[in-house]
């Protein structure tokens, strides 16, 4: 039954597609993508994949869109031009997508419990966190512990994306330079602070969503959750409160400063962990050596890890957001 | 039981899928993806029922925190827009 | 007859008035002329149709943890929906869609 | 049912494929971004898809009998991984749009060649 | 005291991926750049230390995490392995110690922190690329060494690196992405992601379609971010118009570590066990490289700015490497292997010369360079040495690895002696395309000397517009007819083009020195740290020219481990 409903909304989802790339209209384009992601994440989480979906959801619809409408107000949010040799693409596109349906013919049957993907690895961490981590979630044990190395360098690159936005924008528009008449005048950074229902419901909200925010970070071991989508979470509250109160008064809350240090923080404690365990005999993640018992320092790791994780992500979202939201268009 | 309910939803959210994509106004595109939020939420409740894992409901509680702050956030763009084209004297309409 | 029965039927028809008021809203807001009745089509689907159907779910779950949940997702959706429909009318309003106007001319010049 | 299972991969092809159509054939860049997106997306379809193990469960061990079956959870890890390798590929590119506009005061591909060549 | 040994390979991504967010809380800028260089001379000692432990024989492999090698991430070092960190490292030094003053003159003082940590990041994920033995944890490093690229391209001061900065993006997440669609394929069908444990299992499936696509896709998908022939298009704008610091780097090693993926994917995972892969493999890539090689160099011949040309050559060059490898014998791999580390010190020689260059002319164009050598002579003579290399003239780094080339073709029969064709002639054309530079140089009319750089911006304008019909010889001499014409009319709307071209404040910056300079005093000599650096990669092409006994064993022991398979 659950693939009938899978089906269902992969066939939306194929719609929605079309619908993005066809609408001249980006700002629409961009609603759009938010419905897109909220597919997909009930996709996901029809198939199993409970961490991935809060995740696509937090970050996919969540934060991807806000950053989509913060360059879409810079940018303008109409399609001019055409598209390209359209039947040339549309042709080399139909021939690539033909080759890979001909591919999966040759595919193991879906869900088949036979299938290599389920043989060889798999069993082993399902077993593993059992014996080594003894925590419920798999997914947090197999992100936090086996492939942790991986997960510090997600980690990087999420810093490095917030580098980059920033080392971008600390550039001077060239036409700011030329004409000094300011286009933005006092209205924009106040936010949604004349609507009185959403800033008062909004701000009643924002105390819970950080309480959320540090069940999902701490509830990760146990349930679907860790240090990405409390870092989406947080974010998102911030956001929400720049959205209510103004970027002025979010960035007294929260400055550019404190932001830094948190994403240069989370990455760094990240890091401190995994050379702990090189300097007490073991190697580099291994967080067994972080307590008497191997199992206990595992879990110890894990919870030290993913609040490295979440305070990176949330500081690096929320620095773009600010990067986004703060530039004044031209 | 579930089913029904559940395919009742489901099918709700194809309708709001069809207003997202008619329109015609970006007002009704933005009702239609509020009112797909909101559907998907009680989906993910109702499956959560349904596979019984009740554990999952706090994918539903993010999924209402974040469909929130989107809405949310269209409208602040919205709203600077409007500002700005009332600052520049100009009527673009939407 | 026992109270488990009753528990049960109730949450049924709890959760089937849900889904038909869900299916009746989606097709409002499809049918509807304008966007202010279709608004208010959507209004019934999310607070009417999430209502029942989270409480019919919860009369499910008992007393449990996910009973908690689910009050905390209702009561978060009676919150933040009406207000997200609110913000959009006000929203659209500032812009100058017309509740009165017909749609027709409306809607072609806010494509 | 085997057809059934298969549409997965379908939509896996036909989502790759859209979204490369969009990032070749528009000039818009934010389009061209929304393409790579949906690019992106597409992968992680197709992972969290292999990771489905039929009667299986999310793989979160909570009071569950010796037989029952856990989806596979590794290529969920991948994704979630990829997901947010995703959001900053966007954001960066998203960035050097906002630059774009800034220098060139368009983002169409084309009106950007035509000003370059002048 | 913990014996660090064994460490080494983790040690070598950590020390500069750790010191990143370090380097980014420290101020002043210089304070970052000493930090970020001292980071980088940490990561360069502890390739020299893998690299004396591989050829004493030692096989480095590390489990991060101390998890079994399937399960958990393996770390690995090798010969070729060996020789690509040497030359990441190397560049990457060798860059920061040469670029301060060129970083000062394109980058404010407030942005600098920012950029030395992008820099580390991209040092970081160009080693951590190769020393990973896990095909996903490749692809988690290759995305923070292309997001860190973007940044450091996008630092450029002509304001054509941004969308050279989107283009680079666009196809390198698209490579990156089908990268990853190859190994979620591969993983469908053998449930592992770690190489060694791919290579065992993937002969039961070496027939299945999705194998043979995953082969196909990641293929396509490191073939993009090498730049390999057709798929070159992001490279020559991303190179021309990036900080010139950056471009030394970059162009030295980045290339090279998707072809080391290449390679080692191709020959160590698929050839084995696929059927005919490695006919399949030689087919494929030998004319891409032998299009790759006459269309570089072609393209070469024609350009006028300085950096684009060597960003062309660049592409032929990648074709030699691929020329090397798509022979699939141990001395056309070994040739191949062998290339990447000679064109690396080359190029990075020829790039350091370049930015010499740049610090003290108006641009990198030819008609800003045109007799600069009177005032330069230490630049243009290491730019003369590295160019040599580049044309492979005897007694530098350049001539072994063509010769090693050479007699590899040869021994293929006919269709070697085209290719033995090929390279000649391709030669030739470098050694025609390092003259026009030279001729330029040394007898062009210093016009920065003679009026001065608005004058020369002019001569610009007027040039280019004769310039793509017109043969080499005619080019030149039409050249200079431009120039004396331009010298004649004083043309100031051209200047304030040019400086409407190059938009950010240190670019205007700096032509405004050189303009002042030019009042007082012609310019002379580039900065001594500068110089020094040029020189001593010049001249380490001539010294592995004459000792060539390093690279050579480590890229036959390279060949030999990527070609075990075969009896």
């Amino acid at each position: 039954m659950s693939v009938v409903f899978s089906v269902f909304m992969l066939t939306l989802l194929v719609i929605t597609t079309f619908a993005i790339v066809r609408t001249r209209h980006l700002f629409v384009a961009v609603v759009l993508t938010g419905i897109f992601s909220l597919l997909i994440a009930a996709i996901f989480f029809l198939l199993d994949a409970a961490d991935v979906a809060l995740t696509e959801a937090a970050i996919g619809a969540g934060i991807a869109t806000v950053l989509f409408l913060g360059a879409l107000a810079l940018t303008g949010e109409h399609e001019r031009g055409g598209s390209r040799n359209r039947l040339l693409s549309l042709a080399v596109v139909a021939v690539i997508a033909s080759i890979l349906i001909y591919a999966t013919f040759d595919n193991p049957r879906f869900g088949d419990p036979q299938a290599p993907v389920h043989q060889h690895v798999s069993p082993w961490y399902l077993d593993g966190t059992r014996e080594y981590i003894d925590i419920p979630n798999v997914v947090t044990a197999v992100l936090g512990s086996f492939r942790g190395y991986d997960t510090l360098g997600e980690v990087f690159v999420v810093f490095t994306a917030g580098i980059g936005v920033l080392f971008l924008f600390s550039a001077q528009p060239r036409r700011r330079r030329s004409s000094s008449q300011p286009a933005t005048g006092p209205i924009e950074g106040e936010g949604l602070r004349h609507y009185l229902i959403p800033r008062v419901v909004g701000r009643m909200l924002i105390p819970f969503i950080l309480l959320f925010g540090l069940y999902v970070q701490f509830h990760g071991e146990y349930g679907p959750g860790g240090g990405f989508q409390a870092g989406a979470i947080f974010a998102a509250a911030v956001i929400l409160y720049a959205l209510l109160e103004g970027e002025t008064r979010a960035l007294r809350a929260l400055p550019a400063s404190v932001l830094t240090g948190l994403m240069a923080g989370g990455a760094l404690l990240y890091s401190a962990v995994g050379v702990a365990g090189m300097l007490l005999g073991s190697h580099f993640l291994d967080y067994s050596v972080l307590a008497a018992d191997p199992v206990v320092g595992q879990q110890i790791g894990i919870v030290l890890i993913e609040a490295g994780v979440g305070i990176t992500v949330a500081g690096v979202l929320i620095s773009v957001f600010h990067a986004f939201a703060a530039r004044e268009s031209v | 039981m579930y089913y029904v309910v559940t395919i009742a939803t489901v099918l709700t959210m194809a309708l709001a899928l069809v207003r997202a994509l008619l329109g015609p106004s970006i007002y009704d595109r933005l009702l239609a993806v509020n009112m797909f939020g909101t559907k998907t939420v009680l989906l993910l409740s109702l499956i959560a029922f349904l596979y019984g894992r009740p554990d999952f409901l706090d994918l539903a509680l993010a999924y209402a925190l974040i469909n929130f702050i989107g809405v949310l956030a269209v409208l602040e763009f919205i709203r600077q827009r409007t500002a700005r084209n009332l600052a520049r004297g100009e009527n673009e309409g939407l | 007859m026992t109270i488990d029965m009753l528990i049960d039927i109730g949450s049924w028809v709890l959760l089937s008035l849900g889904g038909f008021f869900v299916f009746v809203g989606g097709v409002g807001v499809l049918r509807m002329p304008n966007l202010y009745t279709r608004m208010h089509a959507a209004s019934v689907t999310d607070t009417m149709g999430a209502i029942l159907i989270i409480v019919g779910i919860m009369l499910q779950a008992g007393a449990s943890l996910a009973t908690v949940k689910l009050a905390a997702i209702l009561l978060f959706l009676l919150l933040t929906s009406p207000t997200a429909s609110n913000a959009l009318a006000s929203a659209a309003l500032l812009a100058g869609l017309r509740p009165s106007e017909s749609t027709a001319a409306d809607t072609e010049r806010h494509q | 049912m085997e057809l059934l299972g298969l549409y997965h991969y379908w939509v896996f092809a036909i989502l790759l494929m859209t979204g490369f159509y969009a990032v070749i054939a528009k000039y818009n860049l934010i389009k061209k971004l929304l393409g790579l997106s949906i690019f992106q997306s597409a992968v992680f379809l197709l992972y969290i898809t292999m990771g489905k193990i039929e009667g299986g469960t999310a793989p979160i061990l909570q009071a569950y009998g010796e037989g029952q079956l856990f989806s596979n959870p590794l290529p969920q890890v991948l994704i979630l991984t990829a997901i947010v390798v995703g959001i900053s590929t966007m954001a960066l590119g998203l960035g050097v749009v906002v630059r774009i506009k800034e220098e060139y005061g368009t983002i169409e591909e084309h009106e950007i060649r035509e000003i370059d060549r002048q | 005291m913990i014996e660090f040994n064994h460490h080494l390979p983790a040690l070598q991504v950590v020390v500069p991926l750790l010191s990143a967010p370090l380097v980014m809380l420290l101020r002043p800028a210089g304070l970052a750049w000493a930090a970020t260089t001292a980071a980088s001379v940490c990561a360069f000692a502890i390739a020299v230390a893998l690299t004396l432990g591989v050829l004493a024989g030692h096989e480095y492999s590390y489990q991060m995490g101390n998890w079994p090698a399937p399960y958990g991430i393996e770390l690995g070092v090798d010969a070729f392995t060996a020789l690509v960190l040497l030359v990441v490292t190397g560049a990457s030094t060798l860059a920061l110690l040469a670029g301060r003053t060129s970083v000062d003159a394109e980058i404010e003082q407030p942005r600098q922190p920012l950029f030395y940590t992008a820099w580390l990041l991209a040092l970081a994920g160009l080693v951590g690329m190769p020393v990973s033995a896990d095909a996903f944890n490749i692809f988690v490093f290759m995305e923070i060494s292309s997001l860190a690229s973007y940044i450091l391209i996008s630092g450029g001061a002509d304001r054509r690196a941004l969308p050279a900065v989107f283009k680079y993006l666009v196809m390198g997440t698209i490579g990156a992405t089908c990268y990853l669609i190859g190994i979620g394929l591969i993983y469908l069908m053998t449930g592992t992601l770690n190489l060694a444990d791919m290579e065992l299992r993937i002969h039961e499936v070496a027939d299945k379609r999705p194998t043979l696509v995953a082969a196909g896709f990641i293929t396509v998908g490191l073939a993009l971010k090498a730049a390999v022939f057709p798929l070159h298009v992001w490279l020559p704008n991303a190179y021309t118009y990036a900080p010139n610091a950056v471009t030394v780097f970059l162009a030295a090693c980045a290339t090279k570590v998707a072809l080391y993926l290449l390679l080692r994917f191709d020959f160590f995972v698929f050839q084995p066990n696929l059927d005919g892969h490695a006919v399949q493999f030689a087919y494929f890539l030998m004319p891409l490289a032998v299009l790759a090689i006459l269309v570089g160099s072609g393209v070469a011949l024609f350009e006028r700015n300085l950096k684009r040309l060597l960003a062309y050559s660049s592409v032929a060059q990648i074709g030699y490497i691929l020329l090397g490898a798509s022979l699939v014998s141990l001395a056309g791999l070994g040739a191949g292997i062998l290339h990447i580390f000679n064109h690396a010190l080359a190029k990075g020689a020829l790039f350091l010369a370049v930015a010499c260059l740049a610090s003290r002319c108006a641009g990198v164009r030819f008609e800003d360079i045109a007799g600069v050598a009177q005032r330069m002579p230490w630049t243009m003579g290491a730019f003369v040495l590295a160019g040599l290399s580049l044309i492979g003239v005897p007694g530098t780094a350049g001539f072994i690895s063509k010769w090693y080339l050479i007699s590899a073709a040869l021994g293929e029969g006919v269709i070697g002696g085209l290719l033995v064709a090929v390279i000649v002639v391709s030669s030739l054309m470098a050694v025609v395309y390092i003259w026009r530079v030279v001729e330029t140089a040394y007898f062009g009319m210093d016009s920065a000397a003679a009026a001065g750089p608005g004058e020369s911006a002019a001569g610009v304008e007027s040039a280019t517009g004769v310039e793509s019909a017109t043969g080499v010889e005619s080019a030149a001499e039409f050249e200079s007819a431009a120039k004396v014409e331009s010298a004649a009319k004083v043309e100031s709307p051209a200047k304030v083009e040019s400086n409407e071209n190059t938009n950010s404040s240190g670019a205007i910056k700096s032509i405004g020195k050189v303009d002042g300079a030019a009042g007082a005093a012609v310019p002379g000599e580039a900065p001594a740290m500068l110089l020094a650096v040029t020189w001593a990669a010049a001249l380490a092409n001539l010294y592995f020219g004459l000792q060539s006994y390093l690279p050579v064993a480590l890229s036959s022991s390279a060949a030999e481990s990527l070609l075990r398979y075969v009896p």
